[in-house]
């Protein structure tokens, strides 16, 4: 079950601070990175409110997050409507499909939830691959950034967008923090426990779960958007599988059920993949061996670790969800 | 006027050809205790998942305070008010007894779908955690994750997490097996203790226990229903000697 | 990758230019960044590219004029834009270079236009490129889309074949290529009486649809496929015995794949901006030249790669110092190189290139590529380009 | 279109099918006996192409690398298994599916630092190199070959399984793990045997698919997903399932790109979609 810890609450504005310093006083593309991981650790909190509380590893978060993209480009670049509302629109897309595609995979678990979420994912990407008006894989572009003149702001500067991408974190993060501690978070959490037994004390488990990817989409699809603003152009290449399974990689990396994971699994992954394609082309590799090392290493991932350690410590017992590799197949 | 909490008419189950239950009825009156007993195999613990939803009848009718439920499944006979404990401990294991009274306070409060209060800090469900805590025992040990609690303590929870649904109609699955004597008296307190607005089906091996707080008892044998009778009347009984105490003496 | 050391050392550079050397802008070096995937499945394009380009500079003995950051786009739009943004806002590079696939070009599209730094597209063939959003900051070295394709219409409908199935991935590419080439024969009085689109990277096995073209009854089968596709594709064609032959883009057969297609390439004829056996002194000097360097046989890209460079230093030459003259210098560029006489067109941009038409022929024991006819000076129509 | 047309593409859809039963087969045993998610087993399927191409052209004989491609993916599959898959057995799907999803990444550049990043071929057996005149129809004699060797395979799997002692132990743990153990049956080392089988299919998969298909860097990751549905759909575990799964997908894909070519793509997913919502455990779900 999910709290809002010390550790996690210092840890959270710790890596905020450390990314608004970054982009403010790094070079040009340190900017880039900023925004690359605020993108990757929004979508990666979505993805841990489904795997880390509700046990639900979906493949299909990457195309929860193309699907806001692709309804706020649609609006906003192809019909010609103002650009919040167009945002409104692809967030609500995400929603109804990450909804549906809960609804309809409610019932799987394991291995099995994972393939139904691949192929719902994998039918949406190919479905906008194939879209000779959206442009297939090649994408359009056109796509233009809020206004946010009257309050000041320019969002063209990258510097400006790159806060205000570090709010939208912020937000997303606490927005999720706050639906985790609520009833329907601690259900949720309950149900990734024992679901039989939440069934047995009345609660719909299947609609719950359905009811938590959509909220799970939306945070993803708050991801879409600014992926969609950021490079101004939108392609398919964000719902592909592997978007999810590099989200999945972040989480992981982090610690899973922790919130707070995501965000330093983000960091990490994407200043690691930086630093190291510098000097070779294989850091796919290298990936893959971190990979391999945090599940050996007890799989808590760096900030689940580090939290560990920190309980022991103070041998406070607080009740943080743990991983949970023990999901039935 | 509604005389029965629950009326159970020619109730049948059987897995591929094998009778579980046959013909069975029952009619338990609002407030009752009502103990069912019966040797391993008698069928009781089909009888509950048969009440509770869990298992779908072969035939028969369910009726709880008048309503026909048989065609509902488990998640709306527990709002219906339906509330079960299991023999195998069936808790969340990694959380702790707090956050297990939470998630059964919440469901039962209609809070387990609100999406922005914090539980914790609902004046209503810390209310019910405490109350049940006490009912249960359980005051002491609520912060303790369940997967290092005591058995004990672990089937006083799993008879407290039923509670804190305040049902209608209670089934507890051999509350008390595999607890020493000391926490048999505790659950015998516990039942005394429960409210008569909550109307109670026991399924116990334990004789002093059973005959403690039956109003009515009912003995099951290959799923049928041989016997039905006050302590007294069960305790004179030649047939229920033969097939239940003959067989089954040596109870836990 | 053979030449990582080469790019250790220009990254190490790089380190050491922004560190230390920072006000050297001034001075008459120009700043190149080169924008290719070395990872993911077009890599082997990015090296060879870089190869082509980077033989270029070193042949001319230009390499101290020419600074090179190298940058990787993976194959992801998002991540070429962001690279492109960085080669630009970061390194300040004067031009830069690369950009293999159309995706990735189409998301760098509107950023290069309104940076105006200079983009010479070495591979990505787009249409759209050179045609509804050609940018004059944008200069196209390799092809488009449309103009390897629409000579092979004309050429196999002037040739007797009277219908065509047709084949292609069923991405945006595979669509252009193939609505050219469907124009151009239809034009010139032939007829498509079949047409499939086949799952883009997911198909393996070609043999359905080969059974369907032949069925088709078609006088041949024109297809485009590039790649590890391309070699399955051709492979495929061949142990199935197909009668009905087969015609394609040129990358179908290109020299990088043909030895792992093995002889069912033979007689797969085809059209393409670069041969390796093409008979001239330029192309052999450049043979030679790569040969020397890499050991290997240059490709199409490699030779993409090289002619990015020699437009660069022509450009150069021409008087461009910074973006804004090498940016109005490099649509001006002509002159005969390895594939022959080129020039950009300055109403697109795009290049204007002879197109050669090629036999795949088995020659003492080893494939290699018979020109039959020479398209010359093909130059695409002004597609609604407003510069 | 004509009954030879039909015939051809039958052809087509069977010799689909069984590359994707070599390759599916291998992970469902895996699957079965060890209760272990190997994404891994489709880089060991490239690595048999690979290593494949690499034998013929060292000794110059397709059969060479036939024979020879499997055992050294068998070899690496050891290697695995006693650095890894052993231990991670307990650890639960979630893991297992993190920790062979990482090996993807590392057999994905070993592969490219070892032979490069452009496509490669591998050139059949001359003795198969024609066609074959089978029901009316020309047909590659390779194709046919790989079809009668998935044909080879399925029944002396079944044999096996139905008549050896072996196969009785296998079937016994799969079934029962803790009751096998009981019955005296080295567990471990069954385990080990049927993982090192498992990699030598895998091996045999990507060596026989390498005339056919070529070998890319991306051959592992592409050809997983598709093993994973066959396997998913079939029913995890399954032996039965896998057979139905493969020829299934075969089929299908062969027949939807034959006459639905625009929705070939979604096909499968939308297959697989549709079989787990209606049965979530798969068709024929393993028993165990």
């Amino acid at each position: 079950m999910f709290y809002q810890t010390k550790l996690r609450s210092i840890t959270l504005i710790a890596a905020l601070i450390f990314l608004a310093c970054y982009a403010s006083f790094g070079s040009y593309f340190a900017r880039e990175i900023v925004v690359e991981i605020i993108i990757l650790a929004i979508l990666a909190i979505s993805l841990d409110l489904c795997a880390g509380f509700g046990g639900m590893v979906s493949l299909c978060h990457g195309a929860m997050m193309g699907v806001a993209a692709y309804g706020f480009a649609i609006m906003s670049a192809k019909l010609g409507w103002p650009l919040f509302p167009s945002a409104l629109i692809g967030l609500f897309a995400a929603v109804v499909f990450s909804g549906l595609v809960g609804w309809v995979t409610s019932r799987t678990n394991g291995i099995f939830f994972i393939m139904a979420t691949l192929a719902f994912g994998q039918m949406a990407y190919t479905f906008f691959f194939k879209s000779r008006w959206l442009g297939g894989d090649d994408g359009f572009g056109g796509i233009s950034r809020f206004d946010l003149s009257m309050i000041g702001l320019e969002t063209n500067d990258s510097l400006v967008f790159t806060y205000i991408g570090l709010v939208i974190l912020l937000l997303a993060y606490g927005l999720t923090a706050i639906v985790m501690r609520s009833g329907f978070g601690r259900t949720l959490s309950g149900i990734h426990v024992n679901e039989d037994r939440m069934k047995a004390l009345g609660v719909n488990t299947a609609a719950h779960r359905a009811k938590a990817m959509a909220f799970s989409g939306f945070i993803a699809g708050l991801a879409g958007i600014i992926a969609a603003q950021h490079t101004l152009y939108i392609s398919p290449e964000l719902l592909i599988w592997t978007t999810s399974g590099e989200a999945l990689i972040v989480v992981i990396l982090g610690g899973l059920g922790t919130l707070v994971g995501p965000i330093i699994g983000a960091i990490l992954l994407v200043l690691m993949k930086h630093e190291i394609s510098n000097y070779t082309d294989y850091w796919h590799a290298f990936i893959g061996l971190v990979l391999i090392f945090t599940v050996l290493a007890g799989g808590r991932g760096v900030f689940g670790q580090i939290e560990y350690w920190f309980n022991k410590l103070t041998q406070k017992h607080q009740s943080t969800t743990k991983p949970h590799g023990d999901d039935h197949a | 006027m509604v005389t029965t909490m629950l009326e159970v008419k020619s109730l049948s189950k059987d897995f591929g050809g094998l009778q579980v239950i046959h013909d069975l009825s029952l009619s338990v009156t609002p407030g009752e205790r009502r103990v069912i007993l019966g040797p391993n195999g008698a069928g009781k613990t089909t009888l509950f998942h048969l009440l509770a939803g869990t298992l779908k009848p072969s035939n028969g009718e369910i009726f709880l305070d008048g309503q026909p439920i048989s065609t509902y499944d488990a998640v709306k006979r527990a709002r219906l008010g339906i509330a079960r404990s299991y023999q195998k401990n069936n808790l969340f294991e990694t959380l702790t007894i707090r956050e297990n009274l939470m998630l059964a306070a919440a469901a039962a409060l209609g809070k387990s779908t609100h999406m922005f209060k914090d539980t914790s800090k609902h004046a209503d469900i810390r209310q019910r955690i405490d109350e049940i805590a006490e009912q249960v025992f359980l005051e002491d040990q609520l912060d303790q994750t369940v997967a290092t609690a005591s058995y004990g303590n672990r089937r006083q929870l799993e008879v407290g997490l039923a509670l804190a649904t305040r049902p209608k109609l209670l089934l507890m699955d051999e509350p008390t097996s595999g607890v020493g004597p000391n926490m048999i008296d505790r659950f015998h307190r516990l039942l005394e203790q429960l409210p008569r607005d909550i109307t109670v089906l026991i399924i116990e091996h334990d004789m002093d226990l059973a005959f403690g707080v039956a109003d009515l008892i009912t003995v099951l044998n290959f799923g049928e229903k041989v016997f039905e009778g006050t302590p007294t009347d069960t305790r004179g009984n030649a047939t229920v000697r033969d097939i239940y105490l003959g067989t089954g003496g040596d109870h836990a | 990758m053979k030449n990582i050391a080469t790019k250790l050392a220009l990254v190490t550079g790089l380190c050491l230019n922004l560190g230390f050397t920072m006000i050297s802008t001034a001075s008459a070096e120009t700043k190149v960044g080169l924008l290719l995937p070395y990872t993911g499945t077009y890599a082997s394009l990015g090296n060879a590219i870089t190869e082509g380009f980077e033989l270029a500079i070193e042949e001319a003995g230009r390499t101290e004029e020419f600074t090179i950051v190298i940058e990787d786009t993976e194959m992801k739009p998002p991540v070429g834009l962001a690279k492109a943004r960085k080669l630009v806002y970061q390194d300040e590079v004067d031009v830069i270079a690369g950009v293999v696939s159309s995706g990735v070009l189409g998301a760098m599209r509107d950023f290069i236009h309104q940076s105006q730094v200079p983009l010479i597209v070495a591979n990505a063939g787009n249409n759209l490129a050179t045609g509804e959003n050609c940018s004059p900051y944008i200069v196209r070295v390799s092809f488009s889309n449309g103009q390897i394709n629409r000579p092979m219409g004309t050429w196999l409908s002037e040739n007797g074949v009277k219908t065509i199935y047709t084949l292609a991935p069923d991405y945006a590419a595979g669509h252009q290529m193939i609505d050219a080439f469907t124009e151009a024969f239809t034009a010139a009085g032939g007829e498509v009486i079949g047409s499939e689109f086949t799952p883009f990277g997911q198909t393996k096995d070609f043999g359905p649809y080969l059974t369907n073209a032949q069925a088709s009854g078609a006088d041949g089968i024109f297809v485009f496929y590039a790649g590890g596709e391309a070699i399955n594709f051709v492979k495929q064609y061949g142990s199935f015995n197909i009668k009905t032959p087969l015609y394609g883009s040129g990358f179908l057969t290109s020299p990088l794949y043909v030895e792992a297609e093995g002889d069912a390439a033979i007689g797969v004829r085809a059209s393409l901006h670069y041969i390796p056996t093409l008979d001239t002194a330029e192309n052999k000097a450049f043979i030679k030249a790569f040969q020397a360097k890499y050991n290997t046989m240059p490709s199409e890209y490699a030779v993409q790669g090289y002619d990015a460079a020699l437009a660069l230093m022509a450009a150069v030459d021409n008087g461009g110092v910074d973006r804004a003259t090498l940016a109005s210098q490099l649509p001006h560029v002509s002159y005969v190189g390895p594939r022959g006489p080129l020039e950009i067109d300055p109403a697109t941009n795009n290049i204007v290139q002879n197109i050669y038409i090629y036999d795949t022929v088995m020659e003492n024991g080893a494939l290699t590529q018979k020109i039959i006819d020479t398209v010359p000076a093909v130059r695409d129509d002004v597609a609604g380009c407003q510069m | 279109m004509d009954l030879s047309f039909w015939i051809l593409q039958f052809l087509n859809a069977m010799q689909y099918s069984m590359l994707l039963f070599l390759l599916s087969i291998g992970l469902t045993v895996i699957f079965g006996l060890l209760h272990f998610v190997n994404l891994a087993h489709a880089s060991l399927y490239m690595m048999g192409a690979y290593i494949g191409i690499s034998v013929a052209a060292m000794t110059g004989s397709f059969w060479a690398a036939f024979f020879l491609a499997p055992m050294f993916v068998t070899l690496i599959g050891a290697v695995l298994y006693f650095t890894l898959i052993d231990r991670m057995r307990t650890a639960g799907p979630m893991n297992q599916v993190l920790v062979t999803f990482g090996l993807i990444f590392v057999f994905l550049d070993l592969v490219r630092m070892g032979w490069g990043d452009i496509a490669l071929g591998l050139d059949g057996p001359a003795s198969l190199s024609g066609t074959t005149r089978l029901l009316g129809v020309d047909y590659p004699a390779y194709r046919l070959f790989i079809i009668a060797l998935g044909l080879g395979v399925m029944a002396t799997m079944w044999l096996v399984l139905a008549r050896t002692q072996i196969g009785a132990m296998i079937r016994a743990s799969v079934e029962n793990t803790n009751m096998a153990a009981a019955l005296g049956i080295n567990v471990s080392k069954l385990f080990f045997l049927v993982f090192c089988f498992g990699c030598a299919l895998a091996g045999l998969a990507g060596v026989a698919a390498a005339p056919i298909l070529s070998a890319t860097t991306t051959m592992g990751i592409t050809i997983l997903i598709p093993t994973l549905i066959v396997v998913v759909i079939g029913g995890l575990g399954s032996l039965e399932g896998a057979i139905v799964g493969s020829v299934i997908i075969g089929f299908m894909e062969t027949f939807g790109a034959v006459m639905i070519p625009s929705f070939s793509a979604v096909l499968t997913y939308a297959l697989l979609a549709v079989v787990l919502i209606w049965r979530p455990q798969g068709l024929i779900p393993a028993r165990g």
